[in-house]
C-alpha cells in the first residue's frame, strides 16, 4: 500500500523514520527489541564495573569510573527514551528484563575479578561496543540514530580511558603487569562473540540490513575489531591469547583462531558465571526502591491536589 | 613570604568528611531505587570525591613529606581519620560492624540532608578563608553542595509526605541519624586553630540557619523532630565507629595490596 | 514463719539454697535480675569481639578469638539454664532483653576499634569481671555458684589469654605498641566503673551481702583491681592513663583519680556509643532467627505426630 | 629419604577450602538464629580454622621459601586462593559483589551439608595418602566433619520437612547451590598429580557415595533434588567469583596492614 511504499521509499533514499511516521510493525517491533537489550545491557553493565569503584586505587581512577558508571547510567536513560518513542513505556521494558524476558549483552555475564578489568572492559568491550555502535548512528530511525551518536562519542572517551588506564599499569610493578596480562587472557575470547554468532549462522541480519538498522555484518565487524586491536596491544605490551593469530598478507587482516562457540551459547542461554547474579541484583535493586518510587508519586499526587484545592 | 595556609589537621577533617560520605554515595551505585537516582548518587559521589581530591592535594603541600593525595586517603588508619561519625554509618539503621542489613534510601536522604545543609554553610563561609587555596575549593564545592543539598531535602520532603511507609522510614532515619549531628557543634582543636588563624570557619556560627533549615525542611515534610541528644560522637577527633574499619579495610585493599604503586 | 526461719539459718550457715528449698520472693527476683544480666551480658559481649574475628591478623589469633566468643555463648547458656532454675524461661528472659527492659554490662555499649581491643579486653574486661565473679563462686544460691565455678576458671584462661595476645604486640612493631597503649587509653576508665558506683551510692548492695549474693563491696573490688592491674601493665610497659595513679604505703593500696560518673551513667542509661547497636543486633538476630526456630519446633512435632501414629 | 608429599598446590586446595568456608561459617557469630547454633557454628568454624593451619603448616614446609601458615593465609591474592567458588559465596542467594542481603541460614546449612558430604569421603580417602602427614590431619579431620555433617543434616531435614517457609527456603538455597558442586567432580592439574603420585584422592570415586547420601537427605527431607546444571565454577583453579575478592580484602585488611609484624 501507499504507506508501505512511502516508507520503503524512504529507507531506500537513506532518509531518517521519525517516531510521527508510519512504519511496518515488524520493522517497529526489532527496533523495540534492539534498543531495549541496547539500554538494559548498559545498565545491568553498571554491575561488573560499580564492583570495583569502592577499591579503586588511587582517588583520579575512582572518580574517572565512577563517572564512567554515571555515563552508563546515563546511555540508559536516552535508549529508554529512544524506545518510548516507540509506544513503550520503561516501566514495561524493566519488567520484561526482570522477568527474564529481554536479553541484554551477555558479555556482562562475566564476573570483573581483579582493577585490571575495569581497565580492559574499557579498551575492549567498550571497543567492541563502538564498533557495533558507529554504523548505528546511521541507522534508519531517527531518535535511535541521534542517540546512538551521543552515546559513541562517550564511549569513545571510556575506551581511551580504559586503554590510558591499562598503559600506566603496563608501566608499572610486574604484579600490575601480570595483572594487565591475565585480564586480557580472561576477556579477549568472550569479546570476540560480542559481535554475534558467524554470518553464516546469523539468519536476522539480513532484514535489520534491508531496513538500514544493520548495517555491516557480524563476521566483518569481528574482523575489523581484531585488526584494530593486534597494534594496540603491541604498544601496551601484552599478549593476545590466541596462538592463531597472524597477519594474511593476502587478505590484508589478521587470521584468527577458532571461536568457542559452545560457550558463548552457554552464557547467552543462561549459564554463565553471573547470568543469576546480574538479573537478581537488578530484581533486588527494583523491588526494594519500590516504597521509594511509591513515595514520590504519593507526593507529587498530595502536591498536585492542594494546587486543584488552591485554584479551585 | 609564605601564604596563609589553614593547619593540616582542619584540611583533613574536611577532606575526610568528603571522600567517606562519597565512598557511601557510592555504594548505591547499580543499586538505586530507579535510574534517575543511580545517576544522581553518582554524580554526588563524584563531586564529594573530587572535593577530596582537591583538599588532599592541598594539605599533601601543606604537610610536604612526600605526601600525596592517595598516601593521605590510601595509607592513613582508621584513627587517623577526622570525619564526622555520622558520615562513615551504613545505609542502614543501628547495628553493630558485622551485622548485615539491606540498604534503606531514607538513611542515605537523612544523612545527605543533614549534613548537606551543614556543609552549605560551612562552604559559604570559607569562601572568605584567609587560605587562599581553602576559599577557592569552598568556592567551587558550595555550587556542587547547593544541588545535593537540593536533592536530598526534595526527596526529605517526598518521602515525608508521601506513603506511610516512606514517612515512617524517614522518621527512623532522622531518629537514628539526628543525635549525630551534635558533633557539628562541638570545636575540635583542629577547629579552634582554624578558628583563631582566620583559616577555618566556626561550626557555632552556622548552627541557628542549620537549625531554621532543617524546621523548615520536616515541617513540609510532616516529619517529627526528635531531640537528638544522647552520645556525643567524636569522629572529628579520630575516635569513630565500628563501621569505619570496614569501608576503610575495603576502599584500601587494593593499594595496599601494592604498596607503592602508580595507577 | 518457719520457711523463713530455715532459709535465714541456711544463709547464716553459709549452706547452699537449692532450687526444690523456699526462698524469699525477693531473693528469688533478685537472683533472676542478677543472673540474666549477667547471661544477656555474655551473649551481647559476643558482639564487640565478634567484630575481629573476621580481620584477626594470624590464624592462630583467629582460632583463640573464636573459641573464646564460643565460650562466652557457651556462659549464656549455662546462665540462662541456672536462671530457668528458678522458674523463669529464658525466652521469656530473652524478650525482656529484647524489649530494653533488661540490663546488660554497660562494658559493652563501648566499640572495638582495633584488633588490640580484643588483647585488652581479655587482659581489663575478662579481669575485671573475674574480681567481680569469684566472690559470686561462693554465692548462697547453688546453681549460680556451680555456674560460676566453670565460668570464672574459663574467663581466667581468656584473661591470660589476652594478656599473652598484648604482650605479643607490645614485643613487637611500634606501631602494634602503639595500638595497644591507645586501646589501654580508650578502656581502662570504663573498666574501672565496671565494679560499680561508689559504696556510698549502691543502696542495693547491703541485701545482696546479707543473701550471701554479693560479698565485696564495689570500692573493694576496685581497689583490688587497680591494685593487680598497675604492676601488669608495668609488666606489659603500658602507661594507665590516671595521672593521680601511685602507691599509697600508708594504706598500702594505690590512690587513683577520680572516676567520671556522668560517663557512666550516661552509657547505663542508653546513651554510650554502641547502645542502640547492641541491642538492634540482638533484636535483628531473633528476628531474623524466628523462621528456623519454627522449623525446628514444627519438625519435632511432626515427628512426634508419626511416632504416636506408629505406635498407635 | 625425603619422605613422600602432596603436591603444594593440592594441600593449598584443600587449605584454601576449610580457610574460606570456616572465614564464611564465623561470620554468624553474635547473629545466629538461637544461641546454640551460634556456638555450634563458632565450634565448626573453629574446626575448619584448624584443619586450614595443620594444612598450611604442612605446604609451608613442603614449600619451603620462608612461608609460613599466615603467609599463605594472608598474603596470597584471590587468584592465588584454590577454594571451592561454592565455599566463598555469601550466606544468601545469587547476587553481584556489591549487593547486601540479609544472611540466610538455609543458605549455610546446605551449603555446609553439600560440602560436608563431599569432605567427609575426601577425609576418608586421604586417610590412606602416601603423604603421611596429610593422613594424620585426614584422619583427624574426619572426626570433625562427621559432626559437621551430621549438624547440617539434621537441619537440612528440619527445613526441609518444618514449616513451608523453611522448606521454601531450603529448597531456594538448594537450586541456587547444587550446580556449583559440579566443581566436586572435575579434575585440576593439581588433583591429577596427586591422584597420580598416590597422595591424593580421585574425587570421582567419591561421587555415588556423595550422590546416595545427598538422595537420602533430600528424601527425608522432602526436597526435590534440581538439575544442578550451568555453569561450572573453577574456583580450584584459580577463577573465583567476585565475592573472594571481598572475603579476603576483609580477612587479609589487619594483616596486610602491618607487613612483617608477628601477632
Amino acid at each position: 500500500d501507499a504507506l508501505q511504499q512511502a516508507f520503503d521509499a524512504r529507507i531506500d533514499a537513506d532518509a531518517r523514520i521519525e517516531p510521527q511516521d508510519w512504519m511496518p510493525e515488524a520493522y517497529r517491533k526489532t527496533l523495540v527489541r534492539q534498543i531495549s537489550q541496547h539500554a538494559h545491557s548498559e545498565i545491568i553493565g553498571m554491575q561488573p564495573e560499580g564492583n570495583w569503584i569502592s577499591r579503586a586505587p588511587s582517588l583520579k581512577r575512582k572518580a574517572i569510573l565512577l563517572a564512567k558508571v554515571q555515563d552508563e547510567g546515563g546511555h540508559g536513560l536516552y535508549l529508554y527514551s529512544a524506545a518510548e518513542t516507540l509506544g513503550v513505556s520503561r516501566d514495561a521494558l524493566l519488567d520484561a528484563l526482570h522477568a527474564g524476558k529481554a536479553k541484554y549483552s551477555s558479555i556482562f555475564n562475566y564476573p570483573t575479578l581483579t582493577w585490571a578489568d575495569v581497565g580492559v572492559i574499557g579498551w575492549l568491550v567498550d571497543g567492541a561496543a563502538i564498533m557495533n555502535q558507529v554504523p548505528i548512528c546511521r541507522c534508519s530511525y531517527g531518535p535511535y540514530a541521534r542517540a546512538m551518536i551521543r552515546i559513541c562519542k562517550e564511549e569513545s572517551f571510556h575506551q581511551r580511558q580504559g586503554y590510558e588506564n591499562l598503559m600506566a599499569m603496563m608501566k608499572g610493578t610486574a604484579a600490575q603487569r601480570a595483572m594487565v596480562q591475565e585480564s586480557v587472557n580472561r576477556w579477549y575470547w568472550p569479546v570476540l562473540a560480542m559481535f554475534g554468532p558467524p554470518d553464516a549462522d546469523s539468519p536476522n541480519s539480513a532484514l535489520g540490513m534491508r531496513w538500514g538498522i544493520k548495517r555491516i555484518s557480524n563476521d566483518d565487524l569481528r574482523q575489523k575489531f581484531v585488526d584494530a586491536t593486534v597494534p594496540q596491544a603491541a604498544i601496551l605490551g601484552v599478549t593476545l591469547p590466541d596462538p592463531d593469530l597472524k597477519w594474511n598478507e593476502e587478505r590484508g587482516h589478521h587470521d584468527y583462531g577458532a571461536i568457542d562457540w559452545d560457550d558463548f551459547w552457554a552464557v547467552v542461554n543462561g549459564n554463565g558465571p553471573c547470568n543469576k547474579e546480574r538479573l537478581a541484583t537488578r530484581v533486588q535493586a527494583h523491588r526494594e526502591g519500590q516504597w521509594v518510587r511509591d513515595a514520590a508519586l504519593a507526593h507529587a499526587r498530595k502536591q498536585q491536589a492542594r494546587a486543584l484545592k488552591e485554584a479551585a | 613570604m609564605a601564604a596563609t595556609t589553614a593547619p593540616p589537621g582542619y584540611l583533613l577533617h574536611l577532606a575526610d568528611n568528603a571522600l567517606v560520605l562519597g565512598q557511601r554515595n557510592a555504594e548505591w551505585c547499580a543499586h538505586g531505587p530507579v535510574l534517575e537516582e543511580d545517576i544522581a548518587m553518582a554524580n554526588i559521589s563524584l563531586d564529594l570525591i573530587g572535593q577530596a581530591r582537591m583538599l588532599y592535594q592541598h594539605a599533601a603541600a601543606v604537610q610536604g613529606d612526600g605526601a600525596t593525595e592517595d598516601s593521605l586517603a590510601y595509607f592513613r588508619d582508621q584513627q587517623e581519620f577526622r570525619n564526622f561519625t555520622l558520615l562513615e554509618l551504613p545505609h542502614h539503621g543501628p547495628l553493630a560492624g558485622t551485622a548485615v542489613a539491606p540498604r534503606d534510601y531514607a538513611t542515605t536522604i537523612v544523612r545527605n540532608f543533614l549534613y548537606g545543609a551543614f556543609a552549605l554553610r560551612q562552604w559559604e563561609a570559607l569562601q572568605s578563608s584567609r587560605d587562599a587555596q581553602l576559599a577557592a575549593i569552598a568556592a567551587r564545592a558550595l555550587k556542587e553542595v547547593k544541588y545535593h543539598l537540593r536533592h536530598s531535602r526534595d526527596w526529605l520532603v517526598r518521602m515525608g509526605d508521601g506513603t506511610d511507609e516512606s514517612h515512617a522510614r524517614a522518621q527512623a532515619a532522622l531518629d537514628h541519624l539526628l543525635p549525630y549531628t551534635q558533633e557539628f557543634w562541638t570545636v575540635s582543636a583542629d577547629e579552634a586553630a582554624a578558628i583563631a588563624d582566620g583559616t577555618g570557619a566556626d561550626p557555632l556560627a552556622l548552627r541557628p540557619a542549620w537549625d531554621s533549615e532543617l524546621d523548615a525542611a520536616l515541617a513540609q515534610a510532616t516529619l517529627r523532630r526528635p531531640a537528638g541528644h544522647g552520645y556525643l560522637p567524636r569522629g572529628k577527633q579520630g575516635l569513630h565507629s565500628e563501621h569505619l574499619g570496614y569501608l576503610l579495610g575495603e576502599m584500601q585493599s587494593l593499594a595496599r595490596q601494592h604498596p607503592g604503586a602508580t595507577w
